[in-house]
């Protein structure tokens, strides 16, 4: 058991794998000497030299692209993207490459890559760094996608995320970088599959289903509920393609009630599918329709207004009063 | 399926980057056609064999096979163009949604893949059937793409040579970072001829254009990887002629990179040849990257949906057909004396059976199997794929069991 | 009155707004001489000149990037991607220049950029060409998204596009372009106004929710389901950002049940979206969950397995009878 | 707010693109900077003024300003220079989120920025605090964006002067569409000097390597349209060193598209001012696009969240530390007699005073309204947005009703 901060678990982790599979390269902008401007790097040049740990040049399809030839050849590249605004000059490759190589050649290649993206805001950043793109790649087959909301989830996501053999977006939430929270760097194994969400507190009147950055403020709201006697369960979905609502469909039927929160904007997010899902599979089961809370639908707003614009633990409370006043 | 033409003997050296020749381009007026003969291909363009099937000398390059080795190209070539309008014929017929033809770009094509050597991997566009030819692709696993039977239907590992790109460029980025993955591997500059490796990548003038493109030459030269960029300038993109994407010779694009460019008569299999074999040679070598602009030209439509009339005039595909990349060597192997009429009457017979094995072979596909598909997305299947593929495997035999009480009633 | 494909409606509507306003002017690949590879454009250039139909160099993100600056100038840039699957390069200069410039200049920089984009399948074409990936620009603040199902609002529909100080996302559903129809030419102004939805067929069993290729699916299925007695109702979105739901809404009142139908692959799609909204709108008059009608989850496949990937009339029909069956 | 250079004048040629200068690039080794004197800008860089403050004759560009400009350009650059410091200690004390550091870029940006006319249209990047000033852009304008009330303050069409873009390169092509459009308007190669307009377009090294910087000189050299790409090469991007870009000196780039490229010496105000003021009137005239490389240093951190101890020497620093583009247009101004004690003072006293209003200014700006920006986003409103609005304003209200409510019990 070790104390760890997100960034930290996540550099644990990357090392972890770079010792285990001599495969593993890192490649980015500035992810060597500097470490990332995160430093979730940190080090791992110095330990692991030039040609794992891969300063590139400042172009994002190229960083994407290369990774597509690299793991042809038997790497497995873990690309940073620097933030989430800046993966879009990247899209092509990932949407029309990275996705559909494995369909495309009838399951002959394989493209083991995981590309991290630091998301969503919160941190006074100006533009283009504080967005939530998750529901891009989510809507595109052949990628999977997965956020950590906790040290140990950082620690052990990444790992399993490079083992994997297929693409994995992989969304850290920038704003939690610096948590600080108990990690088992001991266990021989993760401790939870990749692809599995996780009840991180179970309640009763109704399901706050949230993931990365919004767990911390779902479990604040859930614990400020409890003052006023409302019981609510939280869900972390840690994985959002694919889903995995079996333990959530389970809550709903308990609950009757949910409440979706991400940072994304509202229109077209993965609150919309979750929404989707959960009234088609428990229909007679809600009490009232599955609410979202989310960003609104404009552009990131100026960081001074940030707070303004994102879900935070009092929108999410006026959520669960409108849910259960119906 | 075809002999590999051997890979060792003496290298012509690619012209360092200081031997770049000047540019002539001015810089008035609005865009257009580099002034000069640009549409014969320019002084700077290397050709070994003239349209007239005279041999050339030139002071950088030198073609160093013997006369089966262009026995063997000619070859190539025939069957290359037969599988070409076969499938071409095939489209017109309605047994393919569509095919791009290579009609003209033979020698571009066989000369440049001839020159590879087993261990390079090459990364084609989607016009590379020539190419394919040479890594013994069967034309069927071509036309089935083509078909709309798959999506690309050979394993790239197997047979170093990657499905067709359709998005324009992208390989060029695929072909880069595989070539990394060599360096790391230590398979460039040990000496070894069997273990030093290149990657060659496919594109034309049209890509020349895209960011992609453009960052592969960046990242290549960056990191000195061993990749020849293999630029088929066949003067059009679709109705845009390749001046649309440069004012310049493409030749030179790679100059303002830091490595070196060679324009060759890409109508001319030998300069092809001779010329990619030292790109690839220095590549191999740790030389770095280098860019091959093949001259030369698409003879046919787009593809078989496009209609040339509405943007190029006929007298260019005229001129043009003086140039044809096959009739010059048959016309060297002829005047020469380097065959006889029973060598073409051979390989006319071959021809004629390749085709009626793509036309048989096309015909008989059977329809893809759409449910297959949910097992071929991810490495480690998703229980909400395994589900969509569960309704639709019953939703699809419901139907059908409907469909045929509907016929029964 | 006159009879025009949908392909014709368009070069017709293209033609009026050119004629209507200097400023107007085409880019694209091949839509020069070629006019286009579906002939969209055909004449134009012949027409207006090549300083009004711009023949682009092969770079989707140039066209993009450049009309922002066109746009700034003064000029209202009409760009075509040539198919679905190739707007991807130019993904970064839409989602962060072309939907952020307005708000990021406080109002001062309107950008008056249409981006006609073909897509969906049903044309038996390879890879990349049959993509409907309309979900990725209606999750963007800042755009406004529509498209077209018939040859009339084709050739209302761009000119509104064009006249619009937004920029317009605008899908043309490829394998309806030679679908030919009424179109009124001779109004002097829109039928409809661009971002309302319109209720095509009316019905009190089920609502059908479509747009772009679906519609003309979906009314053959509701004219079959007629058969059987079921009377369906089919709504034409013709706006998927901003979305027009009031009809909508009013329908979904009278009718207990809504069945969303697009191409693009569910999870994600904006059948979610709608299915969200509509819950928690009409919540005390659903008789049952909304139901979604899509391609799977799946990158596109083959061109001879499409028929059996693509929402189709039976496809319809089968989710009537589950949607009636609550 | 600072005065404008007079903009007439004799006018030095661009080079013209057959003046290339040959490529010395090794094409062995793996990446690295380019052999010779990359860190010293080489002997291709154009140098009026040297770092000891001495005139220099250069065959080609020749500054044709007098004194009075000179001393103009010493103004901006101090002020400019005390707008950055003070800016980084609002950074520091809390008052902004962040800061780019224009720091030993000035001359760079007030030599080239003073060599615009009032028609010319400027796209800057994100650092170029100097260019803004030139522009009459209010430095409170600047420190709003950085302190996160807003994206950008100005009307670009007002001035002419762009917002910031963040994404890197991407106003590289927004500033070739435009050029494009003073094309179409007809505003290029009339002779008048009052009609005839440039593009200006600011990027640095790093962005030299994206895909959209590259597509931009595709276009803007098949078009010929009339824009200067102004490259700022401070040799770092963040902690990437410059050969991390480009395996040859980057001027060169331009080469391999067909238009002219120099390199100047960016901590040269004169230079600065004479090469661009060359180029922009190349492109006025029609001559079409050129690439100015200015070879500078970014003297501080990148942004105030970097600490470049990680990955850069000190003594790299303290060696540009002699080259300080203030230092040596002070020392020129005071060797020859051309200031005395008083301007110095005044200067001293005019930057106080500015730097006051800077900070006070900060400090006291208005939150920004979210409820406002939902107005803002598109021209057409949509009763989405509408609706968004009216339910954030009434929980915002309610919300603090209740708050306040709270604060009375
Ligand atoms: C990114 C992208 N944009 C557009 C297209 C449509 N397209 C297919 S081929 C082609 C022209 C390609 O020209 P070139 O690179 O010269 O190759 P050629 O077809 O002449 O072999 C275009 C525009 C595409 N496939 N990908
Ligand atoms: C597309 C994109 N990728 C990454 C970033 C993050 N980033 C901001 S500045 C920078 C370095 C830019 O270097 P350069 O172009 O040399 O400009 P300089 O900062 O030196 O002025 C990077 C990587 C970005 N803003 N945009
Ligand atoms: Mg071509
Ligand atoms: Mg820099």
């Amino acid at each position: 058991m070790t104390q760890l901060t997100l960034a930290k678990a996540l550099n644990a982790g990357m090392r972890r794998a770079m010792e285990g599979n001599p495969k593993v390269i890192v490649m980015g902008e500035d992810v060597g000497k500097l470490g990332g401007v995160f430093r979730v790097t940190d080090g791992l040049q110095k330990d692991f030299g030039e040609a794992r740990v891969i300063d590139t040049p400042l172009a994002e399809s190229g960083i994407i692209g290369t990774a597509v030839g690299l793991a042809m050849r038997g790497y497995r590249p873990v690309c940073e993207i620097q933030f989430d605004g800046f993966v879009y000059p990247a899209y092509d490759q990932i949407v029309s490459q990275v996705a559909k190589m494995r369909v495309r050649s009838r399951g002959k290649v394989t493209l083991p890559v995981v590309i991290r993206i630091p998301y969503g805001g919160g941190i006074g950043a100006v533009e283009h760094h504080s967005e939530s793109p998750e529901a891009y790649f989510a809507h595109t087959a052949g990628l999977k996608v997965v956020t950590c909301g906790n040290p140990s989830d950082a620690y052990w996501m990444i790992q399993q995320a490079i083992a994997s053999d297929d693409p994995v977006i992989f969304f850290e939430p920038k704003r939690r970088y610096h948590d600080k929270a108990e990690v088992n760097t001991e266990l021989s194994a993760p401790p939870v599959p990749l692809h599995a969400s996780q009840i991180v507190r179970d309640g009763t009147d109704a399901t706050l289903l949230c993931y990365g950055p919004m767990v911390k403020t779902c479990l604040a709201a859930a614990e400020a509920a409890e003052q006023d006697g409302q019981h609510l369960a939280v869900v972390d979905l840690r994985t959002l393609s694919p889903f995995d609502l079996g333990p959530v469909y389970e809550l709903v039927r308990r609950t009757g009630r949910v409440i979706v929160v991400h940072e994304a904007p509202i229109t077209g997010g993965l609150g919309a599918e979750l929404a989707a899902r959960i009234t088609q599979e428990c229909f007679f089961s809600l009490e009232a329709p599955v609410l979202r809370v989310g960003g609104f639908d404009l552009p990131y707003p100026p960081a001074r207004a940030e707070e303004e614009y994102l879900p935070d633990l009092d929108r999410v409370l006026d959520a669960v009063d409108r849910v259960l006043a119906y | 399926m075809s002999p590999d033409a051997p890979s060792s003997g003496p290298v012509a050296a690619i012209p360092p980057t200081d031997g770049l020749k000047e540019c002539t381009v001015t810089t008035e007026g609005t865009f257009g056609p580099a002034q000069g003969s640009a549409q014969e291909g320019g002084p700077e363009l290397v050709q070994l064999l003239t349209p007239e099937g005279e041999r050339r000398e030139h002071p950088d390059y030198t073609f160093d096979l013997d006369d089966e080795a262009i026995r063997g190209f000619y070859r190539d070539m025939v069957l290359t163009r037969r599988i070409d309008s076969e499938a071409t014929a095939l489209q017109r017929q309605g047994e393919l949604g569509i095919w791009a033809s290579l009609l003209g770009q033979e020698a571009a094509q066989i000369g440049s893949a001839r020159a590879t050597r087993a261990q390079d991997f090459i990364f084609p566009s989607y016009r590379e059937h020539g190419v394919a030819w040479c890594r013994d692709i069967d034309p069927l696993a071509l036309t089935s793409m083509f078909r709309g039977v798959d999506h690309g239907a050979w394993d790239p590992g197997a047979v170093n040579f990657h499905l067709y790109t359709i998005v324009i460029g992208a390989q060029t980025l695929h072909a880069t970072g595989y070539a990394m993955g060599i360096q790391k591997d230590g398979c460039v500059g040990t000496g070894d001829p069997d273990r030093d490796t290149a990657v060659m990548v496919y594109f034309g003038d049209g890509a020349s254009a895209q960011g992609d493109v453009n960052e592969a030459f960046i990242w290549s030269s960056v990191f000195n990887a061993p990749v020849v960029f293999f630029l088929q300038n066949n003067q059009w993109a679709i109705s845009a002629p390749s001046e649309k994407q440069s004012r310049i010779p493409l030749y030179r694009r790679s100059s303002g990179f830091g490595f070196p460019g060679v324009r060759v008569d890409g109508n001319d299999v030998l300069a092809c040849y001779a010329v990619t074999k030292a790109a690839l040679q220095q590549a191999r070598e740790g030389g770095g990257p280098s860019l091959v602009e093949a001259f030369t030209y698409r003879m046919g439509a787009h593809t078989t949906t496009d209609d040339p009339t509405r943007y190029r005039l006929q007298a260019e595909l005229e001129h043009w057909k003086h140039k044809d990349p096959l009739a010059r060597v048959k016309a060297y192997l002829t005047r020469n004396g380097l065959v006889d009429a029973d060598f073409f009457a051979e390989l006319e017979r071959e021809a004629d059976e390749l085709a009626e094995r793509v036309r048989s072979g096309t015909r008989a596909m059977p329809e893809p199997n759409l449910a297959e598909l949910f097992d071929l997305v991810y490495a480690e299947g998703t229980p909400e794929l395994q589900e969509q593929q569960r309704w639709y495997t019953e939703y699809h035999a419901s139907f059908h069991d409907a469909a045929s009480a509907e016929v029964a009633r």
